[in-house]
This record gives C-alpha cells, structure tokens and sequence, in this order.
C-alpha cells in the first residue's frame, strides 16, 4: 500500500496544482450531502444516517438518565462518542479508539458543547438526576473527510431526537414527551492544504496527498465555537483566513440541509 | 404474557412465517463485498476485506487463509445504550460465526492470509446473530470469494407452548426457548446451533425442522438478492 | 507442535473410522469420572474438585451481598467465570479470558440459568439486597473435554454450597444458616463428529482430529436446556439426533454421580 | 465573574503582556536533550530521547524517523487530583504536539528511527499544551537534532469581551473562548490552531493575530535561554 | 486479641512449631512437572512448563533461560471472593518469587527459552507465598530441570510480643510482624526475605533466625516427597 | 546496550572488588540528598522534589475526601502510586506500571503504613467520609536507587502536607485547617551486593552489576517496619545484618534532613 500511496500522493497533488480534483469538483466544492434522519429509528432515541459523496457515517442518540456532575448539578450530560469501525476502511482495526477517533470525537464535542446547542438547563429531572445525552457515531465507508460527515451526523441525529417519558424512576422506552430541546446547529467544515492550494471536503484520495488540515465549526452567519488543525504541515495567515471564510460559506449551506 | 392470540402471533405472522426481509448487496465502497439486510425491526450491515496479509504474524496458517467474523452492536441498537466494545456475548457469537463461515470459504485458496468479515447490528430486534451470518454469507459472495455453498441462518423457538419461526422481541424476551441454527443449503447440514430454554426431546425435533426450513427459506431471500445485483451490474455497465 | 497436531491428527481420525479409541473406549462411552465436594471447604461456600479421566477442573462458590438488576429486584444473581489458567495446558497463556474461556462460561452459565437450579427467589434479602452467587471454575489440567468437566464441576460445587448468615449488614463468613436453594442438576455432555463419526467425551488428541462438537445440557430425562455447537464442521441431521440421544443417557448417569 | 478591571487582569496584566516566563535548559541527565519551564503558575518539564531504534518495528517509516510526543499531567499537578494514565484529552494534546513538532524536526535525516519526546506537566494553571510544546521546542534543540525552526506557543482568547493573550487559569475557566495556537517563527506559519468558546469572525482574527504576537515573544525567550545555556557550556568546558 | 495463651498458640502449637505440611509431587499430566502442598489450611498448586520456546522473542535472552513465576489466588481461596486477574500484591510476589527460583535453576544451560513456573493458591490462609515458593521448588525438581539447590520457604513473626515460627490467618491478621524468607538450604543463604510491622533490629535478629531454621524444617519435608516420589516411580516402573 | 551492560558490569564489578567506587565515594557512603519541599505548592495539597545525586523524583500529595473501608470506617485511607515516566530513563515504557514500578510503589506504600506515621484515625470527618491521602511519585530521572528517593520524597511531601478545609460537604481548595497530622518519618534505605561487597546507595551502573538488594526502611533509632530483597542473587546472614545495620545509620542521618 505504502508505494501505491506515495505515487497517488503525487499524482492528486500535480492534478490539484493545476486547479483539478479527481472527480471534477471545484477546489471549494462540496460533495453531494444526503441526510436520513430516524434511520434507526425504532430503538434509538434520535438517529442520521449521512453520505457526504460516498462517505457514509450514522449517529444515534440514546437518552439515559444518570447523576450530574457535582459543579454543575442542575445540568444535563452529553458525551460523544465515535466508532471507527473496521468496515469503514481497510485503515481501521478492531480496538480501543485511537488518537485519531479520540480527536474527532473532542472536536464534535467542542462544537456542539460550545455553541450550547442542547440546552442542558432543561435536562434536569430532580435533585440527582439528569438526562445524558450519548451520541455515538458510528463509520460506515469513510470515503473521506470523516470530520464533517460525522459532526453533520451528529447535529441531524440530536435534531431528530424525542425526549423519552420518565415515571416512577424509570425511562419508559417508546413512549416521549417532546423533543430534545436544541437551541442552535453547529457545523464542522474542513478545509485542506495540499501543496499550496486550499481545497474544501477532502476525499480520501485527497487526505493522503495533504500537508495539514483545518476544521472550523460555525453556528450562525457570524458565530464559530471550534477550530481544529490538523496534520504535519503549516498554515500561512492567508490559509487561515481562507479556510474560516470557507468554513462560514459552507456552513450556512450546510445548516440549511441539517435543520430541513 | 399473551404472545400467541387466535393462532396468530403479535404481529400477525403465523407459527412457520419469517418477518419481513430485505437484502441489498454491495452497499459499501471500501470493503470488497458488503451487505445490507432489513429483517422485522433488525437493521444489520456486513463488511468483507481480504483475502489480505495476516496481522499478526504469529496467527497465519502455512495451509491457508484464516477467516475471522467480528459481531458488533451499535450502542444505539437498543433501547438501553449498549456500552461500546466487545463483550462476552458478542466474543461468543463472533467465534461461532466465524466458525460456520470457515466451513464454507475455499480457505486452502490462500495460505497465508486473513479474511474478515465485519458484521454490524445498527437496529436489534431478536435474532441478531442469525440476521448477521445471513448478511456476512451475502458479502462473502459479493466480494467473490470462493464459496463451497451459503450459510442461510434463522431461530426458532417456543412462545407460549408452541413451536414457532424467527422469533420477535417480544417473543425471545417472553417466550420459553430459543434456537438459533445455520445451515449450508445444499447438503442441508448444520454449522451453527445453539439453545437455550426448556425444550423436551420432542419439541427440540420439532424446533429443529422448522429451524431449518426457515433457514432454506431465507437462502431463496439470499440467491434473489445476489442474482439481482449480478443484473443490476450488468445492465449498468 | 503443529506437523506433530497434523500427523496426530490423521492417526486418530483413522482410528476412528476403524472404531477404536486410543484409551480403548468404546465410542459412546465416558472416562471415568471423580467429584469431590468440598475440596477447598475452609474458604469457599462450596466447591468441587472433578477428574473427568485425566482432566482436572475445581469449581468454587462465593456468597456475596450486592444489588439486584433493576428488572428483577426480587431475585438473587448468578455469574460464571472461568479460569483457564496456564497450569492447565501449554496452550493456556495468561491474560483475560480467550474466546474459548468466554463460550465454556457462557454455555455452563445457560445451563444453571435456563433449567432454574438455583432458586434465586431465595436469594432475595431485603430491598436492594440480594445473594450474589460467584461460580468461578478453575481449569487444573486440560485432558480434554473441559466443557463437560466444568458444568459438572460447576453444578456439584452448587450443590456442595452453604448459605452463610447475614446479620447487622454483614455477611458472618463462618456461619451457615443452610444450603443453597437448589431444584434441579443440569449435566452438560458433549459430542464430537471425527470424520463421520461421533463420539462421546473427547480426550485431548480427539479434540485435535474434531471437526465439530455439540454440547447438550440436560437437566431432567426429557428436559434440555441448552445446546452449544462448536468448530468448523457441520452436522447432519442424524448427527445432532444422536448427540442428543447421548447426552441425554450420559446426563442421566452423571446426574446420579453429581447429586450422591 | 469579573476577570478585568481598570483595563488590568486579575494579576495586574495588559492584555498583550505575557506571564512571566522562566526556561532552563539541559535539566536531565537521561535524556538526549531537556528544558524545564516556569510559565506563570504552571511548571513543565520536557525531555527527548533519539533518534533509536523503533520500536513496535512495524510503525518503522524507512524514509524518515517517526516523532512521538507524549504529553502527560501529573496526577498532583491539578488541584482535584487527575486519575495516572492517558485521558483523551492528553492523546488529543499529545497528537497534535507530535503533529506541529514533526513539523520542524529533520526527520527524513533519521530512517527508520524513533524520536520520543515527553511532557510532564509538574503544575498545572492554563495553557498548558503551549508550555509543554514551548519546553519540548527547547528539549529538541538542547539535543542536538536537526530542525528547520523552533516552534513557540501561546494562547490568546476573550475575557470580559476582551481578546487577550495568555490566559491563565481564572480566564480559562470563566472567559469565553481560549485560543491555542504554535508558529514556526522564521516563516510566521501557524502549526497548532485550535479554538473552543465563541468568537465572531472579526473577533477571530483579532484574536488570532495576538497569539502570533505572544508566540513571537515566546519565541525570545526561547532564543535567549538557548543562547545562554550554550554559553554556560563554553564556559564551563 | 490474644493470640497465645500458656506458652501455646492459638491451635496449640509452640513458637517454634510448623503447621503440618503435606506434599505431593507429579499431580498433573500436562506440566513437566508439578507438586500439590497443604500446609495448615493453604492448598496451593504448582506447575512447571519448558524449557520452552520464548514468546515475544524481544524478552528473550541469548545467554540463559528466562524463568517467569506466575503466583495467583483463586477467586474463592479466600473468604471474600477475590477478583480474578492480576493485582499489585500477585504483581510483587510473582517477581521475588521468580527471582528467588531464578538464583538456583541452571538457567545457562538454556538460551533463548522460558520456563514458566505457575504457582496457583487454591485455598488461603497465611504464608501463601512461602507455600508457593517451596511448592514451586518441588515442582521444578520433579520436571527433572537442573538446580544447584533447592529453595525452602518458611515465615516468621511476632504475635502478643512473642516471636513465632509459620503465622497463621488470625496471627497474621492481628500480629505485629510478618518476616516471610526463602532459603537455599545447603549454603544457606537467602533468596527472598520481607518484613513488614514493627520490628527491633534485636527482634528482627531472633526472627531472621527462627525463620531460617523454619525453612530448614521445610527443605527436609521438600526432600522426603521428593525421594518418595522417585521411589514410587521405580516401583511403579 | 546488551554487550555495553556486560562490559560495564565487569568493569564495575572489579572497581568494587577493590574497594573503589566510579565516583569515589566510600562503599558505606550515600551521594548528597538535596530535599526541596513544597516545590509544586500551589495545587498539590503537599510536595517534595528530591535529589540523591543525580537521581530525581517528585513526589505530589492530593488529599481528597472518600468512603472509608467497610473494616476501618473511622479512619483515612493513604494509597502510593508510582509513575516510571519514560522521560526519567531510557528503560522506562509507557504504559501501565510494571513490575520494578509496583514492587517499589509497595515498599514504599508498607513503610508508611506500618509504621502509622500518617495518623489516620484522624482523618475521619463524618460517617462515611473520610481523607484520603493520595501519594504520587514522579520519576523524573534515574540515575540510580529510586527506592530510597521515592520513600524519601514520600515522607518529606507528606510532611509538607496541609489539610484543606472540608465545609458543606466540599473540599475547599487553596484553604487549609493545619497540617496533615504525621506521627513518624520512615526512611528506607538500601544496600546492594555486588560480588561479595555490600554497597550502600547504588547508582545507575552499579545496578546493573549488582546480584541483589536489600532495602530497609526504619524509623526511629531501633525500630524497623519493613524490608525488602529484590534481585537474583543471594545474601548471607552477615550481609543481611550489615545491610540492617547500614540502613539504621544512615537513616538517623536523612531522617534530620526530611524533618528540618
């Protein structure tokens, strides 16, 4: 794998010099977005199954009831959680997450945990109880940019999901007295430099040839909650700003598709 | 509790029914073959990669390929998060699948080499294991790996007294027995059973048959899928 | 060891086609078995040494107070564990428990559990208390057949157990106040297909030259509760009838052995 | 929670000043290379071994050495004390350090080879991550190996609706955005970027371009206790 | 709690009295060797394998065999079930033990292997250690592996001020000291030796010598299975 | 590094035999301890970084508030944790602590413990609560006899230890209510044998030549509470009495340092 990795490397990295990319996308172009809210929707309390091209990820939320953190007693919990399954991609191996699925799910986590997007205040049940809030995503085909496929999963499955009945101490499993309240849709959008040219979405084909990439998480026109660099290479201010500029533009577009 | 009413079973079915089931193959682009079943509420995708060089080292066999089946659920497959990673449950059911798919690939094929096959549980409603090998046995062919015949898997059980075909939830959580099996079709031999519950002799002879004949039935569900997507290629090419 | 497995292998499965046995028994027939109750009976709540031939198993019972799964507050807890501990085999490593660990557990755990011989309604103390029964088998030299040495191993270190008094919140390690409710002996025998044949209570060389082993715990003279298939071969139709034949004329036998 | 007051921080800074900053170097006798790092409240220590072996040999690169940086917390270097062991906070921290100090480092110079290089965090009071990747720039120079530029950290973030740089721990706790962030000074490129909290766009940049300053600054003080530690050696020999 | 009354201990021994030891050697069929004890209420197994092939080659050594003792509790050896797997105190014992075996073994005359020594407490009560050190060390003589000595392990201690030979669980529980010592009898010198409680360096002088001549009671039982076993293998023969 | 130990420790082997040490010291001699308490003083609730020679270790007391055990509900509890970090030796891995690190961690551990210097009778604060002492060792670099500069950071951290104020059911951090009550400064001390020499206070190459250890920890003038032999080798009854009498000398002498 190593050789053919090395010559495709070079390959995407001349073709993208001269502005192409493999699959004749603009170099600030999206792949196609599909969103499937409730794909699972019969066991878990919200759920996505989204293809950004041929990626493919699934989120599920499952709402448990448990204790509060003592600093913040009257608040509920969420977590997040990724698996980065072994039929997602040769690449992956069964076992504990890795650095770069422990990566991913903190920066999920930053965006919606940041920008406040569950409302918290409201998953109180009584003194010692809370709602949790457990987003787990799942990989299924990473063609790609996991990055923004999972963070898009993530928002849409919370979007999508019910706030069970809890009586007498107990969650009463298919029975629901609302939705989760949610206040705001975080987006992650990453940008990618290859060479020296900035190019929106990566496939995978485009991860191998990178230098570095930017993850930039925006909630509304004017508002981002998280950023993330990744990879050996550097950024010029110039990238920078171009991959936040990017990141707003895509973001709006995106945020559209997820709250639809 | 009342799982049998007028001859019929909580969702209608009768004693020898399969729920409804869905195959769709080659659904995944990085793995070599893959598969997709919806069968009842069970939403179940399976992987194959390989043949591929053995990791590690000191697991290849000189005389051929090892094939290792991976069971998983999704935390959010049921209703109570299932805590991530393996557990004692899905060890087993990985070894015992892996088992009943060795039976049938041509591992002599590859010395040397791994095969994995990835099987995921993205929605659970009872039968899992059954609905996974079903999946597993589909990908394995779609990814072209010689195969001396299918693995077709289905439950039976006894809800209520009576012997019935592909247990429900409902029906695994309050029924008396379960029984899942996989057969190779063609020699209509066993490569998976188990069973836990109470049965007599009697009824285990019963369970047994109607086992199998749903399993027959479900390689019929199995052959259309794959001829279909063996069209489905050609046309689109 | 693995040309030798090979060689050793062909040499018994042509044994076997001739119907013969390396120790000269008969096809259907069981090594001779020993149980010895109370083996470590100064710690232990109840124990059992067996030697199924040359295999060697101890099962151990520990009576502990703990809290009931909330679905079924009224009832006490059973677990199995087993230890194959490298004493036992050149092919045991340390380390947490392998496959093989984990179905033997699983399979002899479905057996007590299925047939309902421990009468967990009994264990019931007070709310949000209950008897927590530990069955933890310990394999001391691997013969062959480890499963059906471990279920009986397991069943008659129940047997043998005492249920110690619980007073002021305290279990008196010590002191009994009877047995533990018992009401009924599952027996696990297994089977194993040679070539085309089956046989009963494989010794270790007949576990190598094995295609494929069916496990069928009966508990009764027409009551199974579970059944476990092994290995890469299959069965015929025929074959599982009369491994269920077998076990069910074993079970009888031993049944006597473990309830003496 | 009132962190700025007459135009000053709660320690008396503007809010372009840095906390005081106090680099030794060459501190171990073990490792290749040392620093140690007294940054305001927090205390860092950094040490390099390598370039050696690799070690597992199938994570060997035969084009050029592989760098790990670990980055650890002392479990007493926290007031509520953090359980030993690695957290996923710390392999994400560890990860992108690796990722900025590869960056640097000339490790095509070193095929197959390892370059470790560890992070203790002895004292614990915000920005850690900057501190440790600062001290591990020194530790990689004080070894000796290779390197295309140094790297200097520092965070900035918003405080009271005020982008400041340098935060400590009461800002980090009660402020609204904490912005960490690596340079490699020679050619002002970022090589850690990462931001939680919320900014706007404009505040963004703003924030960004204190950071690059503070990092600068940072990047002085490196030099100079570098410079000095050489000098200390010429004098002694 | 008194624990002596009348010069005699609590289950009527003197001071410088063993708990009755009862030894079987060749108890297993699959190790090379092995060796059962009771002593007072301890049941303890032993068992040896290799020399053996090395695994993971990295821990092997060109100049000797390495020798690993593996010492480890059943969950019910004690009255409170103990968690299975590895915890600190087997982690420690399991290294003095294989160190103090190490000393006497021929380990030269095996390059490159292991030979594994598993030593398994059945039942527990007190000086499980010296049991399984002295178990241990007939099992190894019964594999038949080269030893320039044997290792003979016995415990003192101090109870109600007294200095005592071999504690029981109750003087153990409610002693002052426990001085738990391996010797090599011919030579007599020592291969393990722990204290822990309140010791003079007077005491201490009187115990060491209690536990020495301890031990040397323990080497003539060790001797006497062993010649038994050998006997009854010649007539056996 | 194989052939370069052997080598080594052939070289010092024969310095020793002549009575000669690498740096001179005499064979019964300790190298300078530099004892500084407090040294991370303003998270850690005590602190002390020890120099013995050039060997460095940190050790860092956390006190928390916990659940006493079931066998002693009126007193506090102290646990010794020790962290071999990578950064302290080339030999040193990451991962969890392996066996030199818990041997270590638990000579340390009974010194204290059976010598009772941390009065934990009072440590209890309410039914069911009670101070937990937290002792963490840091090594920073080994150049030899970490044993005795881990047991010497321990107590002197130890000594150095505030207890904070525990009001409405929270430990109030920065704000102390005295010192955490200590009764005794144990301090190990080791001697190693390296041909037919004991040697006191062992650097790094003098552990590699070494056969054996003997480590005793004392704490008054005639009063021992724990020891230790670890290596290979074996000691005669005069080597064991020369180690004990070594250790109570010289830890008259640290036992002012620790305490000044």
């Amino acid at each position: 794998m190593n050789i053919e990795a090395y010559l495709r490397k070079d390959y995407i990295t001349n073709l993208i010099k001269e502005g192409k990319r493999l699959d004749n996308r603009k170099l600030d172009e999206y792949r196609k977005i599909e969103i499937q809210k409730g794909y699972v929707g019969e066991k878990a309390s919200g759920s996505a199954f989204v293809k950004l091209g041929d990626t493919k990820v699934l989120a599920g939320i499952s709402m448990n009831v448990g204790t509060p953190y003592p600093d913040s007693p009257a608040s509920g919990i969420m977590t997040v959680n990724t698996e980065f399954r072994p039929m997602a991609s040769p690449h992956f191996e069964t076992g504990p997450p890795g650095e770069k699925a422990v990566e991913l799910a903190r920066v999920v986590d930053r965006g919606i945990r940041e920008s406040g997007s569950i409302d918290t205040g409201k998953l109180f049940i009584e003194d010692g109880k809370v709602w949790i809030v457990f987003i787990d995503i799942h990989m299924i085909d990473d063609g790609g940019n996991l990055m923004d496929a999972a963070g898009i999963a993530a928002i849409s499955a919370l979007l999508d999901t019910k706030l069970p009945k809890y009586e007498d101490n107990q969650v009463i499993r298919g029975e629901f007295v609302g939705k989760l309240p949610m206040t705001g849709t975080p987006v992650p959008c990453t940008s990618v430099k290859v060479g020296d040219t900035m190019l929106s979405d990566p496939a995978t084909d485009e991860e191998y040839a990178m230098d570095s990439r930017l993850t930039v998480t925006t909630t509304t026109a004017d508002m981002m909650n998280a950023m993330q660099k990744g990879g050996k290479g550097s950024f010029t201010d110039e990238n920078v700003m171009q991959a936040v500029d990017l990141s707003f533009k895509h973001g709006k577009e995106i945020r559209k598709l997820v709250e639809k | 509790m009342e799982l049998i009413k007028d001859g019929k079973r909580l969702d209608g079915r009768g004693f020898n029914e399969l729920r409804d089931i869905k195959i769709e193959v080659g659904v995944l682009n990085r793995a070599i073959g893959s598969a997709y079943v919806e069968w009842g509420r069970n939403k179940v995708m399976a992987a194959v990669y390989g043949p591929r060089e053995m990791h590690p080292k000191f697991l290849r066999d000189p005389t051929k390929a090892v094939l290792r089946c991976i069971y998983n659920m999704a935390p959010f497959s049921v209703e109570d998060r299932k805590r991530p990673g393996p557990d004692r449950r899905s060890v087993e059911i990985s070894k015992i699948s892996s088992e009943a798919l060795s039976h049938v690939v041509m591992l002599e094929r590859y010395p040397n080499s791994a095969i994995d096959v990835y099987v995921e549980i993205l929605q659970a409603d009872a039968g899992t294991r059954c609905v996974g090998l079903t999946a597993a046995s589909v990908a394995l062919a779609d990814a072209g790996i010689p195969m001396k015949d299918m693995v077709a898997s289905c439950a039976s059980g006894k809800v209520n007294g009576e012997i019935v075909l592909d247990l429900m939830k409902e029906e695994d959580n309050y029924g008396d027995c379960d029984l899942p099996l996989a057969v190779i079709p063609r020699r209509k031999e066993v490569v998976l059973l188990q069973m836990d519950g109470k049965l007599t002799q009697d009824e285990f002879k019963k369970a047994y048959e109607v086992a199998i004949d749903g399993s027959m039935q479900v390689y019929e569900i199995q052959k259309n899928a794959l001829l279909k997507s063996v069209n489905e290629v050609k046309i689109g090419e």
